[in-house]
């Protein structure tokens, strides 16, 4: 147990635990001073990060490690994926906050609402640099924690069955998760996660074990990851205000449920052995079902968030087929979208929070005609639409382009099937809806209605709108320069994988 | 033979009592019923070679149980009715008979095998027969309760002041002041009885104080029999309810246990083992303070108030 | 075996017997207090009678723990029956009702009031 | 020094309680502070001794067993010890407020409360099985009256209700004592091991089952626990905290000490009494689970999570006859060290509540982020301990109690171990939803402003939930010093 240099993984997510207890302690009135400790969190936070970045490219390690129970430690460290899943969260976190504070001005319980957006973050934090499965599972439930008083956030009765919807669904996938975890802690130890995974040499004659403990992990996984059939608490959720739903959807508790199932199959079973039982299979097929089933509901909503959610049950499991498609391009489209769904979802979702606050909007027939009114957030949500699409060279397209490339390379060309599938279906979801805000015209009863929004909210929403979306629009066209989301993505497995 | 037939009348007697405890109609009968009981059952423990019992049965078990139950019984029925059992549900009723004789017949199958069980040698009453010359005492019981197992004796003491403590805390939870009513009634020649009767109990107190040590006695029945003293003392008016414990009270009551603990911590600060009594002397001053705050304490248990003080 | 010794091992299980039916089948606090003595009392039998009390070389052992039985029995009694007269004052009743869920909801709600 | 810190142990707070009684102004305030402060620097000389030395006998009187009386001490006392100490002194802390030494509420609550202290550690400490009925008895008759000093019809009634059956089941225990004595001529828990294998079997399994069920009536273990919740939810804070995070564990201590310790491992068909008493605490678990989430007063739901949180003390003695015991056991004790802290801390948290709100109805507890927002977070916290989420000492807990399950087979454990969190969070999350809460536009009037209570009330619930939390980082010392007294698992035949 070291606190120095090394654990610095530690102080980066404990930043957010402090932010937020600080935010709690100051109470509901003293906006300013919030404010200027969320920015300070946020901004303390992304630059230790790019410290640890730059260490960790002049060959430095991180490591924390606090022994918890015989056999079983509490370990933060700081590998390539940490550092993938731990930038874009930091980032967004930054991005989000300055978003949330336009978005709840004047509404009541802001403290609250801060306090546990920090505490989410924390969790978020753990997770992506959490050093073994039960260290993950620690942090994992934390995220269960401080996110359900999120979704309830409003106080409302739809906000509190949604909640009770969440807790239902990510309570007894945690209990899935723990009792894969006790499974496979007497069967193998509490292994860290290292590349390729450790129990290839345990293999042998315990197949069946390791298949099951592989569905418990990948079912406790999968129901934040939203793959099907364990993805009915995300539409529920979207109750809750519009930053929570960017997180929820971008950052935190779907992606925590994906780099879940990265770390499972490349660090703790290893590719090879969970192919060799025959597990990718299962997690590709279930992701592919999830793709076309979520695209297919999303086509049927006309809740603007709803239809957005769908799409994140969809967008999601991207990551995953990528995974279980294996070999180094698929994997590289799985990772690399992690990111890219992230910018391109929270770009939609500011957005879809922008026209609500903005004009009232929340269904799909509502959006006629506001490019003309919103021009910065209709270009915002054309560039975020067309790149969930997968237009070229937005970043959506580079997803796919490695995905599908990745698919022909293992031999798998029916993802192809599902990748074509994927994109006319998301185009269909899409695309009206960029027709409406453009070429529709304003009904009438719009037309009377003045400026929704304040000149100081203006800025703080639409502002960090489109940092994200202009971010996004860099991530697919600066793909192929150092830096990029790719890149590090690339780095990844070509430096790690055989 | 004439022992056996006294014995099976005792029995018989003492279960016929028992019956009537909890079949009578009336309370008060059930009440008088139980002192009875409790007065035959020390003429068993006379029989049983229990001497010790029999006194602390006639004197705390019927005597000042007896006194409790009835005076509570007298506050209970202030508006001039006898608690009676309202009806049960006839469910609850078939239930209770088999429950009783099968605990009974449970008794009995155990009790016959331990009868019939060659004695276990080595026993800790033998070790305390052995051993009895260590403490200075040569009343065995006595030997057991202030020597081998003056713990719980000390323990003992802390579940009388634990009980005064809760009786004075729920009578007088937020409502200082209001105290029960005298329940005595002044008769004639009430006040030459008891000029004789609180003296003799104070001498019969005394003596079975130091009896104990070789003979039938101790604290424990002192204590008893000098409670029952200022018992009639309440009772007839001689001494009354008080709204606050008195100094003086206060010191009697604890009394017995920081006497008790001191000397034992002495004993273990000088070098010696927690608990063990220097000698008969030590014996005799650990009981004279038990018996004071037991009387006290039993006396203050049965007016129900948090203090006492003389008729004015 | 002595004659002596079965007739009290006899007598001490039928009063816990009789003990614990009263305390079962009546409702009046003061009886089941009645009950709770008679069974300790058949205990403090059997201790005895199985202590050799009849035999005449009696364990002293159990001779003692019967007495502290016996202070601690009358100790709980009092305390017991300083309750029940607050019980009395509080509620005017000398049993602990039988419905008493369905009470202590009305309790409950009465409490809710008050404050 | 050790024998004086375990004498210290059980003497100071009863010297206390008896200078609380004395007369004059500042003997109360001496008699609890020289009763309780130096607890736990006694527990540091003792715990070290311990340490060195997992089973350390001290003699009273100088009389060896069995015709003496000895104290005991090995890890799980020194645990239970430790538990006093700190769960006490921070509700005594808490208890400073509402009764004030100097206040006739005061002077009836600190005398009680100190010998209720005394008669606890000695019971923690006593190897002998009549000491420990006296000391049981004491345990009770302090316990009852600090229900009653609530002073409601509720509490009397409670108070009443439970004195009844706790005597009841003191007599049983003292019946079984009885037979006990008679069958081995011994009262030490820790001699009459060897005297049991040679006693007459009928005798000894009638006395161990007589015990048993005193002890599980005392310990109310489903479906003998109707006594407990009117009494724990009714009687005053601090009271309500130590009545559920120790008096009743007294009583799971004692069974412990006697299945585990006293009779020998693998006879007298103990592997059923364990398997049935295993059953009883599912049983607990599930009906106290959903009974908490039918409650709708705060105080009500957190007593009868504690009727479900006893099952899980329960749930691991079966596994003595098997290779897991040592998990199981760990994580047997974990869950008590635990759940003792969180709901001690739910407890004060609770009537922190009821001070500042005048109610602590569920539907009375909206918007409690800004009424009470540290008693909202010190229930948040110690829910998360009570629930087994993680980072808590209940998670840890939980996560020993499933391996153990796991490692031994026992897959119906699991499942009610699951079930079991899983209703936990259904009760706990209720609660927290309920404290989200809006008003109700359709009401008349939206709900009272809360009182002020002290800072320092609501520091020692939430330090106690922080303590809670805490144990879930600190496992691997206080493993290991439990791991070194564990009783020793059954070789099974």
């Amino acid at each position: 147990m070291s606190f120095g240099w090394q654990a610095l993984p530690l102080y980066v997510t404990l930043v957010s635990v402090v932010t937020g207890i600080l935010v709690f302690m100051l109470g509901e009135q003293r906006q300013h001073t919030r404010t200027a400790l969320n920015l300070a969190g946020a901004i303390l936070k992304l630059v230790l990060i790019l410290i640890m970045l730059l260490a960790i490219q002049a060959g430095a390690t991180f490591e924390f490690r606090l022994p918890l129970l015989p056999g079983i430690d509490l370990l933060l460290h700081a590998d390539h994926l940490t550092m993938l899943f731990a930038t874009l969260s930091a980032a967004l976190w930054l991005v989000t906050t300055v978003y949330a504070i336009g978005y709840l001005e004047q509404s009541p319980n802001r403290a609250r609402f801060f306090g546990f957006f920090s505490l989410c973050v924390a969790a978020t934090m753990g997770v992506a640099s959490a050093g073994n499965l039960f260290t993950f599972f620690i942090f994992y439930e934390l995220l269960t924690l401080a996110t359900w008083p999120l979704v309830v956030h409003r106080g409302t009765p739809e906000a509190f069955a949604a909640g009770r919807v969440y807790l239902a669904y990510t309570l007894a996938g945690g209990v899935l998760l723990l009792i894969g975890l006790v499974w496979l802690h007497t069967l193998a130890g509490g292994g860290d996660f290292v590349v390729d995974g450790t129990l290839a040499p345990i293999a042998a004659g315990n197949e069946n074990a390791l298949r099951g403990i592989f569905v418990l992990l990948m079912l406790g996984f999968g129901v934040k990851a939203a793959l099907l059939p364990l993805h009915s608490w995300l539409p529920r959720a979207m109750v809750a205000p519009a930053p929570v739903s960017a997180l929820l959807h971008a950052v935190a508790v779907v992606k925590a449920g994906a780099f879940g199932l990265v770390r499972l199959i490349q660090d703790v079973f290893g590719f090879e052995l969970a192919a060799s039982l025959g597990l990718t299979d299962l997690l590709a097929w279930m992701a592919a079902a999830t793709i076309i089933y979520g695209s297919v509901l999303a086509l049927k909503q006309s809740d603007l968030k709803r239809r957005l959610a769908y799409s994140t049950v969809s967008q999601v499991s991207y990551i995953a087929l990528g995974i279980a498609t294996g070999g180094v391009l698929a994997t590289v489209g799985g990772l690399v979208h992690l990111v890219h769904q992230g910018l391109t979802k929270i770009t939609l979702f500011f957005c879809a929070g922008n026209y609500a606050e903005a004009y009232g909007v929340h269904s799909v027939e509502e959006l006629d005609g506001l490019g003309v009114r919103m021009p910065v957030t209709s270009v915002c949500f054309t560039l975020g639409a067309l790149g969930m699409i997968g237009v070229p060279p937005l970043a959506g397209f580079v997803t796919k382009w490695y995905l599908g490339a990745g698919a022909i390379a293992a031999g798998a060309p029916w993802v192809i099937v599902v990748l074509v599938a994927s994109t006319l279906l998301n185009a269909a979801y899409f695309l009206p809806l960029v027709h409406r805000i453009w070429f529709r015209p304003l009904p009438d009863t719009m037309a009377e209605r003045a400026d929704g929004l304040s000149r100081v909210r203006q800025i703080a929403l639409v502002g960090p709108t489109a940092f994200v979306a202009i971010t996004a629009l860099a991530a697919g066209l600066l793909a192929g320069v150092p830096g990029s989301p790719l890149f590090w993505a690339s780095r990844l497995v070509g430096a790690e994988a055989p | 033979m004439i022992g056996l037939a006294i014995d099976s009348v005792l029995a018989l007697g003492i279960v016929w009592l028992a019956l009537q405890t909890v079949r009578s109609v009336s309370m008060l009968q059930a009440v008088l019923m139980f002192i009875v009981f409790g007065l035959l059952m020390s003429l068993a423990w006379a029989r049983l070679h229990a001497p010790d019992l029999a006194l602390a049965e006639a004197a705390i078990g019927a005597g000042i149980t007896g006194a409790l139950l009835l005076v509570t019984w007298r506050r209970l029925q202030a508006d001039g009715h006898d608690p009676v059992d309202s009806e049960l549900p006839a469910q609850s009723k078939w239930l209770t008979i088999p429950t009783a004789c099968a605990a009974a017949l449970l008794i009995v199958i155990v009790g016959w095998i331990a009868l019939q069980l060659p004695a276990v040698p080595g026993t800790a009453g033998d070790l305390a027969w052995q051993r009895l010359g260590e403490i200075g005492v040569s009343n065995p019981v006595t030997g057991v309760l202030l020597g081998f197992r003056a713990y719980d004796t000390l323990m003992e003491m802390a579940v009388l002041l634990a009980a005064w403590l809760g009786a004075r805390a729920v009578a007088t939870t937020y409502r200082p002041g209001a105290l029960p009513g005298p329940v005595h009634v002044e008769v004639p020649l009430v006040g030459a009885l008891l000029s004789l009767v609180v003296p003799i109990s104070i001498l019969v107190a005394v003596y079975l104080l130091q009896a104990g040590g070789s003979a039938p006695g101790g604290a424990f029945q002192g204590g008893a029999v000098l409670a029952a003293g200022g018992v009639l003392l309440f009772l007839t008016g001689r001494l009354e309810a008080a709204p606050r414990t008195s100094g003086l009270e206060r010191v009697g009551l604890i009394l017995g246990i920081a006497v008790f603990s001191l000397m034992g911590l002495m004993v273990m600060a000088t070098g010696g083992h927690m608990l063990a009594l220097p000698g008969a002397w030590a014996i005799y001053l650990v009981e004279t303070a038990l018996l004071l705050s037991i009387a006290l304490s039993l006396v203050l248990l049965f007016a129900a108030a948090p203090g006492l003080r003389r008729m004015s | 075996m002595n004659p002596s010794a079965v007739i009290y091992l006899l007598t001490a299980a039928a009063v816990f017997g009789i003990g614990l039916y009263g305390l079962l089948q009546s409702r009046q606090i003061l009886r089941q207090l009645l009950s709770i003595n008679l069974m300790g009392g058949g205990i403090f039998l059997l201790l005895i009678t199985l202590g050799g009390g009849a035999d005449g070389r009696p364990d002293p052992v159990p001779q003692a723990m019967v007495l502290t039985g016996i202070v601690i029995a009358v100790s709980a009694t009092a305390f017991a029956l300083a309750l029940l007269l607050r019980w009395h004052e509080l509620s005017g009743s000398t049993e602990l009702d039988a419905d008493a869920i369905a009470d202590a909801i009305a309790d409950a709600v009465a409490d809710a009031h008050d404050d | 020094m050790t024998t004086e810190a375990l004498v210290g142990l059980i003497f100071l707070p009863l010297l206390g309680a008896c200078a609380t009684v004395l007369p004059g102004r500042l003997a109360t305030r001496a008699g609890v502070l020289a009763g309780l402060l130096p607890l736990p620097w006694l527990l540091v000389v003792v715990t070290l001794a311990v340490v060195q030395d997992p089973a350390l006998f001290v003699e009273l009187g100088g009389f060896a067993a069995p015709l003496g009386i000895r104290l005991f001490a090995d890890p799980l006392a020194v645990l239970m010890l430790w538990m006093v100490a700190i769960i006490g002194g921070l509700a005594a802390v808490h208890a400073w407020f509402d009764f004030p030494p100097d206040s006739p509420a005061g002077q009836s609550f600190w005398p009680l409360w100190l010998l209720l202290t005394s008669a606890m550690n000695a019971l923690f400490l006593s190897a002998d099985l009549f000491n420990l009925y006296v000391c049981l008895e004491l345990v009770t008759l302090t316990a009852i009256p600090l229900i009653a000093l609530a002073g409601s019809k509720t509490s009397v009634r409670a108070a009443m209700r439970y004195l009844l059956l706790a005597l009841l089941a003191s007599l049983l225990y003292l019946l079984g004592i009885a037979l006990l004595y008679n069958a081995t001529g011994t009262l030490d828990l820790y001699l009459i091991r060897t005297a049991l294998t040679a006693a007459p079997p009928a005798a000894v399994v009638t006395a161990l089952a007589l015990i048993s069920l005193g002890l599980l009536l005392k310990g109310a273990v489903f479906p003998l626990h109707v006594w407990l919740p009117q009494a724990h939810a009714s009687a005053p804070g601090p009271v309500s905290a130590v009545l559920s995070a120790l008096v009743v564990k007294t009583a799971i201590y004692l069974l412990y000490r006697l299945w585990l310790w006293s009779v020998p491992a693998g006879t007298l068909a103990a592997e059923h009494a364990l398997m049935l008493m295993a059953l009883l605490g599912a049983g607990a678990l599930l009906y106290g689970g959903v009974l908490a989430l039918l409650q709708e007063r705060l105080k009500l739901v957190i007593a009868y999570s504690t009727v479900a949180q006893l099952g899980y003390l329960l749930l691991i003695l079966p596994m003595a006859a098997t290779a897991a015991w040592p998990v199981a056991w760990q994580g047997g004790l974990y869950q008590l060290l635990s759940h003792g802290l969180a709901k001690a801390a739910m407890f004060l948290a609770a009537a922190n509540i009821l001070h500042a709100l005048g109610s602590d109805r569920l539907s009375h507890l909206r918007r409690l982020d800004q009424r009470q927002p540290l008693s909202l977070f010190t229930l948040a916290v110690a829910g998360v301990s009570l629930m087994g989420l993680p980072p808590s000492g209940g998670f840890l807990a939980k996560w020993l109690l499933l391996e153990a399950a796991w490692r031994s087979g026992q897959w119906w454990l699991l499942a009610v171990l699951i079930a079991g969190s899983l209703l936990a969070a259904a009760y706990i999350f209720r609660i927290l939803a309920a404290s989200l809460g809006r008003d109700d536009p359709t009401e008349a009037q939206p709900v009272a402003a809360s009182r002020s209570i002290p800072v320092i009330q609501d520091a020692a619930a939430l330090l106690l939930a922080l303590l809670a939390l805490g144990t879930g980082f600190a496992a691997a010392p206080i493993l290991q010093f439990i791991e070194a007294g564990a009783p020793a698992a059954w070789s099974t035949p």
